[in-house]
């Protein structure tokens, strides 16, 4: 069990997701990662978060959906993750 | 304002001018050219904008742009370049563009391009034809009105004889309501505001802000029935209430027919004329009430016959209608009818007349005097 | 009370400039004026014809008639269909200098002033028209004298107003030169 | 591995501060019906916040073009000037000559601009008029079934070129914004894509350079913006990123073209 | 070849090829595109040559250069597409172009486009219209032969529902005359000869080497009228003999009429159809003897109402004609009529029939059969 | 005095071979209705003459525009189609198209190409269709009145900038053959003059050139040559060359742009 | 004789293809064939329908009808319109693993057929559209069982070939399971 | 008395020549000059020749009414001029 520095975080509007992938390639820390099986309401695979985002933006600037509300926390968190057990 | 020997170029740019237009655009085409040129000179004077344009469909655009913002814009062309503007006529309805349009015709063959244009589905614009340079000051002016208060583009239909001849006018600002534009026209103002303004022929929500394109076209084709029935169709007549013989024409032919048949009836002939003044909305009640005890009517047009079909549908077979026009241009193709100049037009109403020599005790050098 | 007027010649001997004089003498005058001119393209020496209309109120003529109260022949060239409007009693003034061809004075009123000639006299062959402007005016007492002089101003282009008085002393010559009278305009019913 | 996953349903709790808000706020309502991965919201947010970053959101007329980026006219919350396909220069002349203090755009795809009204834009880029137009260029018709236009690249795969776009049957492409980089009326012209988030930041950067020049009334600008349509490529839409560098970009090399500034 | 499951848009096209088509142009726009695709794919397996225009104005210039060499060509578009071509295909007219042109039409608002245009002046296009994709084969192929026997465009007016609708059929060639041009077409072998050809709108002597523009025009309008009166108008009709009510209406929605009427006749109702196929010329004739003995005409049109004008012109007055029509459109503005698949169509019948309730006696589910 | 001058009315009596003969051989009727001292004759016979010369005489069609050089489509000896104002290159693309074995060429002038009809020709170029356009440009609408096209020069006299064409008013002029040279389709463009004996002689060299381009059908070919317009520019007919060498060549620089046999 | 089909269901469930494949086996037993198919918008899970008509002869019907001899409820999403179609007698195929609601069995000739289940047994949630097509060739013989094959190779596109064999599974899944002969389609007057 | 060898001459359709002068210029030995009085039928001025053409062609190429018909001397000659008196 480490922790991941973590400096901002997102808010997903998955219903508004078309499942594009394009967050997933854009996110610089590569925190974001698609759904496999859970689609929404119209179907689509979508993104979730996890540790290490950095508030960057680019998400939110590439997303074609309009998906993704930044945050920047005031004071950076650390967020304990399960080790990769690969 | 003072009289003045004005050009009907000339006289048709100075009544934009006064019925408030500040915005022109057009490109160079014979005999629309000579308006052009004078929008160039007048416009900047005034603080408005002429633009030469660099095409027709150009123009039209720099035209609709420009009158988007709530500022009087007009446009035009021969009726050859107005093919050119027929996608942007007929959606600039759809956008409700007020839009003052001039047909520079050569000859009266646009008729239905006037009349069942401006090009695809159902939208209409009114349509007027002066006869002469002080009416198409007036006219010019009405046009401005009609179409400020239909929001819809609105043609003026001139040619060649309006735009070349010179009269004695004064041309001043016939009084109409004010061209408002301030509930719809794009300023930038609603920018930014959760509320923009939006000018689309596609439809704006006007109708609703869920109406689809559907709707919009729909509402579309009523707003234009209801501006047909709510213009006050007009028309001049003269001689009919007793005439055997009732001739119809339009525009600077008409004023030719109207000085036949003013001879004729001189000269004794049961004649009369009706000269559509407003081509659309047609004015088909003025007409059936003109020709109601003649026994034929004539209709005389400079091209193959197009008007006649209006009044054929006026008179509804209530009077046999015949049709004495033909295309007649002299070698320039401008619209100077050699038929009008002669005997052609004369003979023709004689024609129908149905007379070889009139009671010629009447005629004499003075007949056409006071 | 319409009083129309036909002119004809070849291309520059000033036949629209003449007409559009006269037109602003009368507009000066009160009177409603209306012109219509036409060219045979724009070759030297093609026809031009005028065709105006003066009226005591709106004019109910159309940009060209068929019949014409009077006509100028400036030249012989293209003057038939001009020569076709006339009617018994028209005015005519023929440019005597140049014109080849004569009209019945039986049937009209015939005055023939050798305009060319007196322009030539006068310095410049340019002010024929004038000239026979000046006739005209004598022959009709369509305009006054005096609103011819204005209006020969008001109708030259800026660059050529060096050119007024040398028309206006045309205008003057034709004048002197035509008939008092013959034919008065506004007289009949005034 | 559920617990990998952070909440992201709602705004933190704990402190922080918005730095980006779902769609951009000139835009009233962020749905749309514009298929997956589609590039043009993409661009259209860019040139949205570069408005208000110059300040001109409350004195801006948009004139839209006919394409599938049309979808928006009415959910912009700037005015708009809905033009016919081909037509959103002229009717910006006409809307600037009238109104010289507002910031007028247009807003149109490379087949409303390239194809049915190249001599629009170039007329207006001539004249040196001070409008900013805005290109979206994906290489195709995306509205009307993903057909080739006058921009799509030598062997760019459209509905029409499904084998790629071949030069001897389908001619060559034009490269508009060196077209209009040519004329001595045009201040700015530059080309961006938003194929990843460092060229729509790039792209941005170039949108507000043209908007400036036009409000310093220094002539035409112009930025073209690739654009990805994976629906008119046959693409996957997480393969239209590259498919866009690979493809289109070696054709319409993105960079600043000209700047009268400089 | 054989019979096949075919859209109406490969239909067109295969009927083209068939005809003899070598040459096509367009650009996009629905359901235009649907006949573009096809003949992009079918014109190279000839040896023909499809060209994907770049804007309409270049799709109309393209196929006019093809025509004029003698290759049968066609172009097309919807109607707002061919708003932008009603200069060319007027001015084409006067060059004597053969051209066969598509209007795939959203709706039926383009009826006046297409026969009071194309655009300025005299010039006009025969149009035919037909009502479903196998009579579309056979009207295609007759677009082009009278478009070579009269060297003028043709235009086919079809709509969504037409490029849409699959059918079975077998494109076969309906024989027809040869499309021949060696008298007139450019191949560049008179070049050189002292006596080059010329095609032209401004009119190439053919009329007399000293033939003016202007005698050109009067020689085109007379040909135009010679051409209208030379094309036997075509309409089917249905069930007028005894009819009360006449029903008019053209097209696709022409056949939604006649299964209504259908299936009023099936119940008792007095009532029959008339279809127009050619819509210029106008079948007058026919229709006027068709509605002879009928209390009213009434006329359908998915618009608000243009052909009813010629219904009008058609009967004199000797009828009464009143429009039941309107626009209908389904949110995608392509053309396909709410008002046609529910009850509005009959509603409207009912109501000129002027009756609530029919002879139901005779209505079974099997009225349609046979 | 005028026994200096020699007899001209007739052929020479001496000995001797003709080496020019009049208008040249593909023209039926040599006079014509043009102004005095146009610089539209003059190209035209550069253009005709070149036609022979490539051995085309009896395959060309020719397709004109609509300007004062529209005048001469009656009494062309090579087969002519009329185009409409700006629309000759598509009409070329159709007849072309449809008969690759002739040599197809337009004529136009600069307002029915640049102005009316600006995308025609670009995108004819862009496409690499194997026809020739000749471009006649004098910078103004010389058939309806001499006024500014849209390759006025700044400073250039028309009949709507009798103070010559100014950049702010009036915007910039295009220079199309550069525009031309940029597109990937086009093989061969330049720019001729005919304002004096050596500037003709070396026009028809670029004249034949793009022919033969065509002929080895190795895409688009374009020559733009200036012509004088003493009618629309307002000056006597002898100052019309000068005239064209100090206001029109500096912006419209005369040479080859573009020669892909080089 | 004229016999209409009207099919409805969303975007996916293979209305359009199970229309084209009936019409194509009807066309090679020699009838004629119509058919209208509409889509509300692109997205995913729109409504589709489709209006075949098929006859001995000339078709007179237009493109949709506002009678149907039989219909096909894929889905009840968006099927009011077909439903309004009914008349009394007609036949309704009801895919009963989705579609809510019920057909009064008084007036119409309702078979219920649990297509999707039955498809998802055969392997392919697609081919629900198949199974309801078998199912409406017993219940009417509209075609012969046979004449579906061939049709369905026809109406794949030719990169989907691979799929022919499971969609004539599914038919014949599908014929098994409906009702033979519940409302003949050509015998009547055969 | 002086000679000029000459090794072309012209003939020149004076009735089509719109008197523009650009022929003058054109003409490199400078042999063409236009008339100050005499006019054609149509009022222009209209060029004549001088000794001295060389036969090149320029004026015919430059030509805007296609006057000028030109020939080369198969033996150039020698013409008689005055002496220029200035
Ligand atoms: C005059 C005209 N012709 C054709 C169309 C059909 N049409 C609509 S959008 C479009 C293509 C748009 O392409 P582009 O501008 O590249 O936008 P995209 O769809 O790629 O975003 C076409 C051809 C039209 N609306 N108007
Ligand atoms: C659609 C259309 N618009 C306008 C015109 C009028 N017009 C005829 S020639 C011409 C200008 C021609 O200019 P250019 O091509 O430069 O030829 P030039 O007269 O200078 O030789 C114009 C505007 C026309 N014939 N058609
Ligand atoms: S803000 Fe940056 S780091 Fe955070 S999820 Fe978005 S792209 Fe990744
Ligand atoms: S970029 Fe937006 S639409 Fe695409 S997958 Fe990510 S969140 Fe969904
Ligand atoms: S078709 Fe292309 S451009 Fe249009 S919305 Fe879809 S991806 Fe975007
Ligand atoms: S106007 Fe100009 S281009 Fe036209 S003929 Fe005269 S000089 Fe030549
Ligand atoms: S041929 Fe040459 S030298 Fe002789 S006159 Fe002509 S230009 Fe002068
Ligand atoms: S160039 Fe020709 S037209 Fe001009 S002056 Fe010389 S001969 Fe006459
Ligand atoms: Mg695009
Ligand atoms: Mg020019």
């Amino acid at each position: 069990m480490t922790t991941v520095l973590t400096r901002g975080t997102v808010v997903i509007d998955v219903e508004a997701c078309k499942g594009c992938d394009l967050c997933i390639d854009a996110c610089p820390p590569r925190v974001l990662e698609m759904t496999v099986h859970e689609v929404n309401t119209r179907g689509y695979r979508y993104p979730r978060l996890v540790a290490g985002c950095t508030g960057c933006r680019a998400c939110a600037q590439i997303c074609p959906d309009f998906c993704f509300q930044v945050y920047k926390y005031e004071q950076p968190l650390e967020i304990p993750v399960l080790e990769d057990l690969s | 304002m003072s009289v003045a020997l004005l050009e009907g170029s000339e006289a048709i740019a100075d009544a934009m001018v006064a019925a408030g237009c500040r915005f022109f655009s057009g490109y160079p085409m014979t005999p629309f050219t000579e308006v052009l040129e004078h929008m160039a000179t007048k416009l900047p004077e005034v603080g408005g904008t002429c633009m030469n344009a660099e095409s027709e469909l150009e123009a039209v655009g720099m035209a609709w742009g420009a009158a988007a913002t709530g500022t009087p814009s007009a446009t035009g062309s021969t009726g050859q370049g107005l093919s050119l503007m027929q996608e942007s006529l007929s959606e600039a309805t759809l956008a409700r563009i007020p839009l003052v349009v001039l047909n520079m015709a050569r000859a009266q063959g646009d008729y239905w391009q006037a009349t069942r244009g401006p090009g695809h589905g159902d939208s209409r614009m009114p349509v007027l034809a002066p006869m002469d340079v002080p009416e198409a000051i007036t006219l010019t002016q009405l046009a401005f009105e009609l179409a400020y208060r239909w929001r819809n583009p609105v043609l003026l239909f001139g040619d060649y004889y309006l735009a070349h001849t010179a009269s004695s006018v004064d041309v001043t600002r016939v009084e109409h309501a004010p061209l408002r534009a301030d509930d719809w026209a794009l300023t930038g103002a609603t920018s930014g505001t959760g509320n923009a303004r939006l000018v689309s022929p596609l439809g704006s929500g006007e109708y609703g802000a869920e109406s689809s394109y559907a709707d919009h076209l729909v509402q579309c084709a009523h707003a234009t029935e209801a501006m047909l029935a709510g213009i006050e169709p007009l028309a001049e007549t003269g001689f009919c209430d007793d005439a055997d013989v009732v001739v119809v024409a339009f525009g600077t032919p008409a004023k030719y027919v109207r000085a036949a048949v003013t001879r004729l009836r001189a000269e004794g002939a049961r004649i009369g004329y009706v000269r559509p003044i407003t081509l659309l909305p047609f004015p088909s009640e003025i007409l059936a009430r003109a020709a109601r005890g003649a026994r034929t009517v004539a209709v005389y047009e400079n091209s193959q016959g197009q008007m006649v079909d209006d009044v054929r549908l006026a008179l509804e077979g209530a009077v046999p209608v015949q049709f004495i026009g033909r295309l007649s241009l002299d070698s320039s193709g401008f619209g100077i009818a050699p038929d009008l100049d002669g005997d052609y037009l004369r003979d023709r109403l004689l024609d129908v007349l149905n007379v070889d020599v009139l009671n010629v005790d009447v005629l004499n050098v003075e007949v056409l005097d006071d | 009370m319409e009083r129309e007027l036909v002119l004809t010649g070849i291309g520059g001997q000033g036949v629209q400039l003449a007409a559009q004089v006269l037109a602003r003498a009368a507009i000066a005058e009160g009177r409603s004026a209306q012109m219509f001119g036409s060219y045979g393209g724009m070759m030297r020496g093609g026809n031009t014809e005028a065709t105006l209309v003066l009226a005591d109120g709106p004019i109910g003529a159309p940009p060209t008639v068929v019949e014409t109260w009077s006509a100028i022949f400036m030249h012989h060239d293209f003057s038939e269909p001009t020569r076709a409007k006339l009617r018994p009693g028209s005015l005519v003034l023929v440019n005597s200098t140049v014109f080849e061809g004569a009209f019945d004075p039986d049937v009209y009123r015939v005055v023939e002033v050798p305009a060319t000639d007196l322009a030539v006299d006068l310095g410049n062959i340019m002010t024929a028209s004038m000239i026979m402007l000046g006739a005209y005016t004598a022959a009709t007492g369509m305009v006054a004298l005096d609103s011819l002089d204005a209006a020969v101003a008001d109708s030259l282009p800026s660059y050529r107003t060096q050119h007024v008085a040398r028309n206006v002393a045309a205008i003057r010559a034709g004048f002197d030169a035509g008939p008092r009278d013959l034919s008065p305009a506004w007289k009949v019913l005034a | 591995m559920t617990d990998r996953f952070l909440p992201t349903a709602l705004p933190p709790v704990e402190a922080a501060h918005l730095v980006d808000d779902f769609g951009p706020s000139l835009l009233d309502v962020a749905e749309h019906s514009l298929c997956p991965g589609c590039g043009e919201p993409v661009a259209l947010r860019a040139i949205l916040e570069a408005i208000e970053d110059v300040g001109a959101a409350q004195r801006t007329i948009g004139v839209i073009g006919i394409g599938c980026y049309t979808a928006f006219a009415n959910s912009l919350d700037i005015e708009v000037l809905q033009a016919l396909h081909g037509r959103a220069p002229s009717l910006a002349t006409g809307a600037k000559r009238a109104r010289p203090e507002n910031l007028v755009i247009t807003l149109q795809g490379d087949g409303d601009m390239v194809n049915e009204g190249l001599q629009e834009v170039l007329h207006t880029a001539a004249r040196g008029e001070r409008v900013t137009c805005f290109m979206l260029d994906n290489g195709v018709f995306g509205e009307t079934g993903g057909h080739m236009t006058a921009t799509t690249a030598l062997g760019q795969r459209t509905k029409n070129t499904l084998d790629g776009r071949d030069a001897e049957q389908h001619g060559f492409p034009i490269r508009v914004s060196n077209l209009i980089a040519e004329l001595d009326g045009a201040a700015y012209v530059a080309r961006g894509a938003v194929n990843n988030a460092g060229n729509v930041a790039r792209t941005k950067k170039m949108i507000r350079s043209a908007l400036e020049i036009q409000e310093a009334g220094l002539g035409f600008s112009f930025v073209e913006i690739l654009t990805m349509c994976p629906t008119g490529w046959f693409v996957d839409t997480p393969d239209a990123p590259d498919y866009l560098t690979s493809t289109l970009a070696p054709v319409h090399a993105p960079g600043v073209l000209k700047d009268v500034t400089l």
